[in-house]
């Protein structure tokens, strides 16, 4: 693939090696053109006037809704809410679906290897409620421990948290038979992080077998400040509204309110219609790629950079094999410090992240403060994993080897 | 503009005494009775220190430091047990204030005099990302030095 | 001021009269220009990377907030949290403050001149913790009737909200003297919705004696999905966060978390870089004109409408006169519905708002179910209220004119 | 493209019969004893619909409607009370489905047949945000045949 032409700002820096998308994407020129499309030719507050520029600013953000659904095998797009990205979707169901539901003595299983994300809000509401907080232990390579979490389930588990994939060591996560599991042993809910999956190959909610979905618009070549949490429809109209105001009401009294149909309900205040549009932008770029040229792409961007680095004296790479890792390459590099490997090869224009990679339960895990991180997407290309080897050839010989 | 590094940059980073210090850390340990010990962590990165420090009246006699981290925070630490040991408070936080004022990038390079050996970190400044390891263990002789 | 030539969409539309704005504003050049330049030079992952890119979108969030905070008056600019919105901020503070601070038998006191977005997190609070409810009247006029309010103040009030504007009447209410008031009878945290003041006169938090100020980008030039909570920096370090996950944390261990310094703690995941720049960008224009200048410009024209529409026969206006509010006109005519004037002005294209305008309660209060609303910002002028003023006398032609 | 309408899609929508309808409504009022009796609202703009129905066996013998809204809502009430009066509820919901149809711009001009005076309502498919306000006494009516 030859896409790095399409993304401006890494086509005006052709030495600039951006090795961070799993911490946020670039965008696409199209993505960029759709946003001030929308600003130049549509903008209004959706669903508010009965003039013509706000009913096209309402068409654009449900057709937004829609591909976007569509893009996630979605057949309901109503059970689409948009949040501001992960993160919300993730608080909005511990908050709402959480304080509804769970009581004292339950339970909620996350796992090692969630992000903060995906772990805090569910440590909070267990904290909030009295209820049991249940960490599910990982193997060795960092893979979910199936008997671990089969051991933790019973009958008093309300929830069950995890991530599709590890945004720390890119560990694909076998959704399908954590859902088997889940559904024989407990009556809990289900709830996938997809912020690192649906970037990255095809994704169908419908057929995922989890209840609930929360992704980020920014990891996925869309604009920052958009993403979306989807749910199954009995669940989101059991549930009570998380934010309240305009949009997401149906009558205001005095003493009491009535709620919006779905999504309306789930999402208060004016919508951020801009960036729904730029998100469908994005995903109809990715679909006119083919997500499974997405993924092959990448999936062979990895073995490559895998096989150099694990030739590298000192190196050592975190997870379990390429074959069952998405784009990320977790390693740190003797008694290097993360820190020191990503300042070097920002010296040599490679983007890696070094750090906890808000996993700091899982940095526990593995016993170490932080990892350098290399994550890849559809821009890459050999070139990027040259400058990863260079530059850490670099750091080598400026740190002198010395093993650990 | 590049948003990239220069390799001239890095190299001014990376000096020798920087690894040297590193590798061969100073004052590296722990005290036998400490007048006061202090524990912080970067939580951008999870680097620790622990300092540990003896006074003799409003003078530090003795301090040792441990933990984990970057380069540039353990040799900061390294450097800096070096450098104050044996001086007075009013002292210390003097050089600490000029530290600080190099790593924000405000002093001009003839105003460091009594700096010695933390010269070295001069590079750091133009690292906003890093000033902060730099500064950890500097932070925690302030704190060291508030629990006296 | 001849500002209509810097907005695309206003430039590209020669015969559109917009007079939306207190719905949502448009956008001017700069502001798009901000946005695209930091995904085409700066996009990164704010806090979260060592390379250089990732420092620079660091930065550039970092002086967005220290140039809003400046705009608004506030010399701590640590204590800005970007929300996503007016919506998100008073959300905020009802469930982050409320929660831990409002018991059974206190009372929390909103007006009847309140948007929803300040009316019902307020309700729903209220009925979670089994407080009381209380709703200031109005003056006939529409204003908040400070002897009614003084009335409902006392030793068990926690909570007193009310906007300053109203979005619905344009009444701009004496905060000076209900804060006064409130802080003489109650030991009560106030609470200002800002969503129409910010936009459209000087406002400085740090002598406007509130506790809480909450502001919406998108209605004062700036990008959808960015605004702000201002607070008290010793009430915003005793409340408890309000979302988890990313960046808000200090340390996450297995049983428990720590949270991360101001304002971060209340900023949880990726925050929306990009659209903070934006919003920087819109702070800067507005401050190019001057605020008092934007004032000005709207009362006058403000009182231009006021007599021409006032000459018309069969139009009521709402609210007190031109000079106590900002520029927002709320009116009816005769039995035409406000939705059929909207239809006929958009035939003219004059784009008004018609319905309830997210005050229920207030519309209730003025025993109608809508009125028509014409709002002005600082690209409007007298061509506007020609057109609008035009559409109405359409409007009557069409439906003939009935007296009511 | 321009974002506004053209006056001639307004003069299309605002046909005399819509005004005549809303300016003398027929069948306004209370019905005395009705087997059904449905009030609903448009959140939207407040509007609100109450309707009362009569049956005689499956077909609607009489009804009356009541409420205030826009010229479209009222009128559209108003013609429906007029066009199902005596109808039988199959034939009712066949009209109903015609006529949503009609508004969400589906049907082609020759079908509309028995819509009747409803047909002047066809404007109103080019206005999205007021179809919501042609279907109100339509969807009260499902509403009211539904509790029979
Ligand atoms: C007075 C007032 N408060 C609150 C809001 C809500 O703002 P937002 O929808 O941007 O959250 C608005 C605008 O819709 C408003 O006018
Ligand atoms: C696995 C995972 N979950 C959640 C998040 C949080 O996403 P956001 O910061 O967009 O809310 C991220 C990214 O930061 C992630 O990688």
């Amino acid at each position: 693939m030859e896409l790095r032409a399409d993304f401006p700002l890494l086509a005006n820096n052709p030495g600039l090696h951006y090795l961070d998308s799993a911490a946020t994407s670039q965008k696409p020129q199209v993505v960029l053109d759709a946003l001030r499309d929308f600003y130049e030719t549509a903008n209004a507050n959706p669903h508010r006037g009965v003039y013509s520029l706000s009913v096209r600013a309402t068409e654009c953000y449900h057709q937004s809704r829609a591909r976007i659904a569509e893009f996630l095998g979605v057949r309901d797009s109503d059970c689409l809410i948009f949040t501001r990205g992960t993160t919300e979707g993730l608080n909005l169901v511990a908050w709402s679906w959480g304080m509804a539901n769970v009581e004292a003595g339950d339970e909620i299983v996350v796992t090692g290897l969630d992000h903060h994300a995906n772990f805090v809000p569910w440590q909070v509401l267990a904290m909030r409620k009295g209820a049991k907080f249940r960490i599910c232990e990982l193997t060795p390579d960092g893979r979910i421990d199936l008997d671990f979490l089969s051991g933790l389930l019973n009958e008093r588990t309300k929830v069950v948290a995890f991530n599709h994939v590890s945004n720390a060591l890119g560990t694909i996560n076998p959704i399908a038979e954590i859902a088997r599991l889940v559904r024989e042993k407990a009556d809990a809910i289900l709830v996938c992080d997809g912020a690192q999956s649906a970037p990255h190959f095809p994704v169908s909610f419908d057929s995922l077998g989890v209840d609930f979905y929360a992704f980020s618009g920014h990891k996925m070549l869309g604009p920052m400040g958009i993403g979306g949490l989807i749910g199954k429809r009995e669940m989101l109209e059991e549930m009570p509204p998380y934010q309240t105001g305009g949009d997401m009401i149906e009558f205001v009294h005095d003493e009491r309110t009535t709620w919006n149909i779905l999504p309306l309900k789930f999402e208060a205040g004016t919508p951020n219609a801009a960036n729904a549009v730029g998100l469908a932008a994005a995903v109809e770029y990715l679909d006119n790629i083919g997500m499974d040229r997405v993924l092959s792409h990448e999936r062979a961007l990895m073995s490559a950079a895998q096989k150099r680095l694990a030739a590298i004296e000192g190196l050592h790479i975190y997870g379990p094999p390429p074959s069952e890792r998405s784009g990320v390459l977790s390693f740190t590099l003797g008694d290097v410090h993360p820190h020191d490997i990503a300042t070097i090869l920002d010296g040599e224009g490679v983007c890696i992240r070094a750090g906890h990679h808000c996993a700091q339960p899982l940095m526990r895990r593995l016993d170490v403060t932080a990892t350098a991180r290399a994550s890849f997407y559809v821009y890459n290309d050999e070139s990027d994993i040259d400058a990863l080897v260079a530059g850490i050839l670099k750091a080598r010989e400026i740190f002198g080897y010395v093993p650990v | 503009m590049s948003p990239a590094r220069s390799s001239a940059e890095i190299g001014a980073l990376y000096q020798e005494m920087i690894l040297d210090h590193y590798r061969r850390p100073r004052n590296k340990g722990t005290l036998e009775n400490p007048d006061a010990s202090v524990e912080i962590k970067n939580p951008l990165c999870g680097d620790e220190i622990g300092l540990q420090v003896a006074f003799d009246g409003d003078s530090v006699s003795d301090l040792k430091f441990s933990g984990r981290g970057c380069s540039i925070s353990l040799a900061s630490a390294s450097m800096m047990t070096q450098l104050v040991k044996g001086k007075h408070r009013t002292e210390i936080d003097a050089i600490r204030n000029e530290f600080r004022n190099l790593m924000i990038g405000s002093n001009s390079a003839g105003e460091n005099d009594r700096l010695g050996s933390l010269r070295a970190l001069s590079g750091v400044a133009r690292f906003p990302a890093r000033v902060k390891c730099a500064l950890l263990a500097w932070n925690a002789l302030e704190s060291a030095l508030a629990l006296k």
